[in-house]
């Protein structure tokens, strides 16, 4: 249990002491993160409410394919992403290899099947009555979505937070796709695996509270936010 | 007048099932048409699919003469339906109000405006801050209604307005209807089971019975269980162990109804009665002015059953009638006519 | 000695698992003593750590100046050299620092004055303590840049293809760089420019967790397993070893 | 008789605005209790608190002489509650009626039960394989209503039973309350805004108002705004241009009641009425027999307002008197009372 | 993009096969992520259902904590068990150290806060008038508790799911805890994880969907549990 106690009074050490390193990772954290968070919450709240909210023949099995897709490894993701970015890949030449750009590529791609499933889930608590209110007050179909996605917004903040807890923790797209290269695409996480395989239990420890630090300070401003609303 | 709504050959099921047949059905700009009927008889489906709000089966809906569907833009900013079940969103009062005033831009004085819806339904202006939750079952309900009489619609479906809504409040309800039309020029189109408050505002009165239309007077139903008689007839029995009689069904029907005018009082003993006419005993308790009608009722109870019964010349000449008085009725069973199964 | 209750447990570095060498070692080990073992394969760093936890019983690793400290902390004992193999500087064909058959001395100092890219693994592994140890003796005021000295914390393998990918220069054991061609199909972005000479000597010891420090090891088979590896059979199986027809570790077991 | 219920000092405020104050009140076990008042007044809170599912903000409630709270196990299976928005399960029909008696291990012959009670309601038993969705709001209120009476409880509180329920079944939910007092001794206590339903079904009614009791009829409640006259007296006009008058409220109460024994037919126009007597003119629009009461009740529209007027002797005396006819009323403002703001 | 296409036929190929060492991965796979998915639920269920049903000064914080706890690392956990269940941390004496209990109490541990949150987000989208209709109708505590649960089993289940995914797809704790010891305790996740470090790009894509297949499988039946409901 040594490492644990040394470990948490390293992770103060390293935030008070405002290590380069420890902020230079949690600087790209953040950056990579916030990128990959707007554009799945972008893309996939709309799709979340369409399948939540309408009816179609094999909507089930959509359904289903999107359920399969949270089980999508991280190396997994890293390794089409890479396939695609790589210089001998078909877009190689946007040079996105080895970039924040291109981890928060794979991220997105991480984070796309929770938000969908969990806004469709979120949408499909709704009570039944609101869809036929709205249009009895004359709402168009975008409106539709808009309010609903604003009375499910509980159920959407709890699906934020769950995909920036995926996307802060991966692994294995930000060392794939980022290579993990020091100053550059060194996110807190791939510096914990290294420093576990170095055997810096303690120091792998420091930059978990670290992480969990930052998530924390996430949660606090959303549920600000959800205060408010 | 113009026709504002027409319905043609619509027919509504759910899973198969059809709750709604409606070869045709119009409704003229200005007017006030009640929708009465028992429960489950398709009341809500016609008026959600009078309001767009639903696809029906089948058939077309027309809105000042041209056929319209769901979310047509045409339509959608003018007429609005409360819907049975209303749905509060999770805001204030005045959110809720203002809600489809800001979908159609009309922002300017907002805060009048759901003033003034909720003084209509007979709310006190400190309600607009109150949350969703903080509100009783009638005050919700008057609430759904505040937000759509703001839109100073064209065309307002009521679906039972007045559920759970006090007296003093079904009265300024009324008031609102009839002001809507009157200053706006609104149609209005309104599903109730207050047989009262309806007749006294409508102008027109539509009865539904298993998704179809009734013609003729219907506050008589009689659901049976029937048993055959030896002289030809049926006959169901009373609470208080009479029967009525009505001439045999030709199919398979089972609810039966006696037309409010079908009624006659009794006469004395010593005339013997026609020998197909039969007699019901019960006690007054009431005696009605019916609005839509503009014809006295008397409400007669037999066992625990009510007849509604008009009251014709020979009644009002019987001037002893007043509530808690015995009085008996006349019927000709071959008059009692049948509802579609 | 009495027969174990569990498998003898090795704790070994990704190079050793990476080209197979254990896969054909140890069933060959078991046959020879009737001793079962299973091995976890992790940095050299990680290993070390975990011999100093008691959570192996053996192993096998290739830093010889962490392994003496390790050692020398009492946290094992009996080290012994099995074999070795030998890093090679590698690079991109193109060769923009011109290094090609230089010494090491002489490449390192060539890319630190160019400032062309070089990758390092900058992971604690045996082969990044060897690097950062050429660069001491080579390059002694070397200024690691930001843009030029990247530094990626992963694998041999993938350190390569960031290098591979960056047109980057940077330091291999053989044996990886012999799958990493493979893995290219022949054709790699990467190319050997230095290789050869007694400072790119890549040496490979077993050694016993301390057996008082962790009552709970097995010592007894934890000793057989280097000691067969020493063994003439264990030294001429090492020597057999073939990666895609290539020798890759030359014994020098029982050398001290 | 003995005492089920009982609530001592119980007050209740929702984010300290309290909404309802009982210092007294005791419901005798087997009888029929009605519980009427505007919209917000109290109704739902006070059955919610009565049913245990709300713990009061203060005060006790006791249950068969003890003091109870919810979760009480002695209650929980002998008292329930039909909620004024009751919930159905995601299930089918049956299983939402069968689901307290599975609760209470009552496991015997579930189907009779689940298809007695769809009858007492008025419902088919082929409603029992419906899914909660599948149906209208009254049969989904009559369903909610059939899970209550189908666990034959000591005390059943009713939260208006029959909104959104039509006639015909409205009188099969109070042939069910009787026969549930009867057979099986079953206590009631009935929310509701169908003053003719409940008054017929009820032995005590109790007026709820602003979270208060109040004694004494309340059909005549008058809201203002007023006005003061030269006279010392306040006034509010109806809707045709006539007033109300009243004495001053003592402090700043609005809502003014007139009993409904406080009318008395105008004197004719020759003998000069008291100076203290007020009149007003207005339309007769009903005579009905006020159960509870025993007694004829008037209705007399003035303005759109309506005026509820006990038929005294006088008034009978003027036999005259029938629907659409034009009355008198002569009533005393002095005798106006003002209920608490 | 070539070693797409061969992870692709690999992939076939592992699994008509009947690969041994793929095999003996899937089944460390469904019985890790079987124990740590039964541990996980039969504990978050019923603290989220409290988190999510009760009203209790401190509430708020006590979500937030949770929500945090959604961006707990897996290496961190994988370290913090490491450290409990190694021979020098306090719990050695189990001997559950590089085995696949050892990875289950991790992977409870990373999914219990998913369930929980997921859980109470469920639990409060449910129906206000629910639980007072329950309440009349003689239901204990106990009993709303488990009717509750049951209207709302599609968010449990999209819960469930999500948790699975995150479970069945994470590397660190697998790696840390389980050793990746081949027969032994190498999952599917850990074993890509080691064929993409080999350079073997093809056989970690093959091994991805293999992963995706089983989750697939593990889908397929909660889907006909779902219709059934
Ligand atoms: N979503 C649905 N799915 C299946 N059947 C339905 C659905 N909604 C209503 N029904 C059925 O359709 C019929 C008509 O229902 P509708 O709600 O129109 O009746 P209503 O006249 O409004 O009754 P109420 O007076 O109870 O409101 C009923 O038999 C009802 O059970
Ligand atoms: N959850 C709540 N939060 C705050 N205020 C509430 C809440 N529920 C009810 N109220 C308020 O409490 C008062 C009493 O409400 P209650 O529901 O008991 O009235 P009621 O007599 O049942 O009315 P109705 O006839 O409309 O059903 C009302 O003023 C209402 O606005
Ligand atoms: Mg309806
Ligand atoms: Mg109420």
């Amino acid at each position: 249990m040594d490492f644990l106690i040394s470990g948490f009074l390293e992770a103060i050490r390293l935030l008070s002491v405002g290590d380069a390193e420890t902020f230079a990772a949690i600087f790209a954290t953040i950056r990579v993160a916030g990128l990959s968070m707007s554009v799945s919450l972008l893309i996939g709240i709309p799709l979340g409410y369409l399948l939540g909210y309408l009816d179609f023949p094999g909507k089930r099995s959509l359904r289903m394919v999107v359920d399969t897709l949270l089980s999508l490894p991280t190396v997994f993701i890293g390794l089409m992403v890479y396939a695609l970015l790589s210089n001998r890949g078909p877009l190689g030449e946007m040079g996105l290899l080895f970039t924040l750009t291109g981890i928060a590529i794979g991220q997105a791609i991480l984070a796309l099947p929770i938000i969908i499933a969990l806004t469709a889930s979120a949408v499909e608590s709704l009570d039944a009555s609101l869809r036929l209110t709205l249009m009895t007050l004359g709402a168009s179909p975008g409106r539709i979505f808009l309010t609903s996605i604003r009375e499910a917004r509980h159920g959407l903040l709890t699906a934020a937070v769950t995909a920036t807890g995926r996307v802060l923790t991966e692994v294995g797209i930000s060392m794939m796709v980022g290579g993990n290269i020091k100053w550059h695409t060194r996110t807190i996480t791939t510096a914990i695996a290294l420093e576990t395989n170095k055997g810096q239990f303690a120091t792998g420890i420091a930059l978990g509270l670290v992480l969990l630090a930052l998530a924390f300070g996430v949660n606090l401003s959303l549920s600000l936010l959800r205060r408010r609303g | 007048m113009k026709e504002i709504l027409r319905l043609k050959q619509v027919r509504h099921s759910y899973n198969g099932r059809t709750v709604l047949t409606m070869p045709e059905l119009r409704i003229m700009s200005g007017t006030i048409t009640g929708l009465a009927g028992p429960n489950g008889s398709g009341k809500s489906t016609l008026l959600k699919i009078m309001a767009l709000t639903e696809r029906c089966s089948s058939g077309t809906v027309y809105f000042n003469g041209s056929a319209v569907a769901p979310f047509d833009k045409q339509v959608r900013h003018r007429l609005t339906l409360l819907p049975q079940a209303p749905y509060l969103l999770k805001r204030t009062v005045s959110d809720n109000i203002s809600y489809g005033l800001k979908i159609r831009n009309r922002t300017e004085d907002i805060t009048a405006a759901v003033h003034g819806a909720l003084e209509l339904v007979g709310l006190d202006a400190s309600f607009s801050n109150r949350l969703w939750f903080e509100l009783s079952g009638g005050e919700a309900r008057r609430v759904a209604l505040a937000a759509r009489l703001a839109l100073k619609p064209a065309c307002l479906l009521l679906d039972e307005p007045t559920a759970g809504v006090d007296m003093e409040s079904a009265r300024s309800i009324r008031r609102a209807v009839l002001l809507a039309r009157r200053d706006w020029g609104t149609t209005l189109v309104i599903a109730s089971h207050h047989q009262f408050w309806l007749n006294d505002i409508c102008e027109e009165l539509i009865y539904l019975y298993n998704g179809r239309r009734l013609r003729g007077s219907f506050e008589n139903i009689l659901l049976g269980p029937w048993e055959r008689t030896g002289e030809g007839l049926v006959r169901a029995q009373l609470a208080d162990g009479q029967y009525v009689y009505a001439a045999p069904p030709q199919g398979r029907e089972n609810a039966a109804v006696i037309d409010t005018g079908g009624f006659a009082p009794a006469r004395p003993q010593k005339e013997p009665a026609a020998r197909t006419i039969r007699e019901l005993r019960g006690t007054v308790t009431g005696i009605f002015q019916d609005r839509l009608q503009d014809a006295p009722r008397i409400h007669v109870i037999c066992g625990d059953h009510l007849f509604v019964v008009a009251a014709s010349d020979q009644f009002l000449r019987d001037r002893e009638l007043r509530p808690g008085q015995q009085v008996t009725l006349a019927y000709d069973p071959a008059a009692v006519s049948w509802l579609p199964a | 000695a009495s027969e174990p209750e569990r498998p003898l447990l090795l704790a070994t570095t990704t190079s050793t698992d990476n080209t197979g060498l254990l896969d054909y070692l140890v069933p060959r080990f078991t046959r020879a003593t009737g001793i079962k073992l299973k091995w976890v394969a992790t940095g050299t760093g990680k290993a070390l750590k975990l011999g100093e936890r008691c959570d192996a019983d053996v192993l096998m690793v290739h830093a010889p100046g962490a392994e003496k400290k390790f050692v020398a902390a009492g946290f094992g004992i009996n080290r012994r050299q099995i074999m070795y193999n030998d890093f090679v500087l590698v690079g991109p064909v193109d060769d923009p620092a011109a290094i090609k058959g230089q010494t090491i001395c002489g490449a390192l100092a060539a890319i630190s004055r160019q400032a062309s890219i070089f990758v390092s693994r900058g992971d604690n592994s045996g082969t990044n303590k060897k690097e950062l140890a050429l660069w001491r003796e080579c390059v002694p005021d070397m200024q690691p840049g930001r843009d030029w000295y990247l530094e990626t914390g992963q694998g041999m393998l993938s350190t390569m293809s960031i290098a591979g990918e960056r047109g980057g220069y940077t330091l291999t054991d053989r044996g990886t760089y012999i799958k990493y061609e493979a893995n290219n199909n022949g054709e790699p972005p990467l190319v050997i420019m230095v290789e050869g000479g007694p400072s790119l000597l890549n040496q490979y010891s077993v050694i016993e967790v301390h057996p008082s420090r962790c009552d709970n090891v097995l010592n007894d088979a934890a000793r057989s397993f280097g000691d067969w590896l020493i063994s003439p059979a264990g030294q001429e199986a090492i020597g057999a070893f073939r990666l895609l027809g290539k020798q890759l570790f030359i014994p020098n077991g029982a050398g001290k």
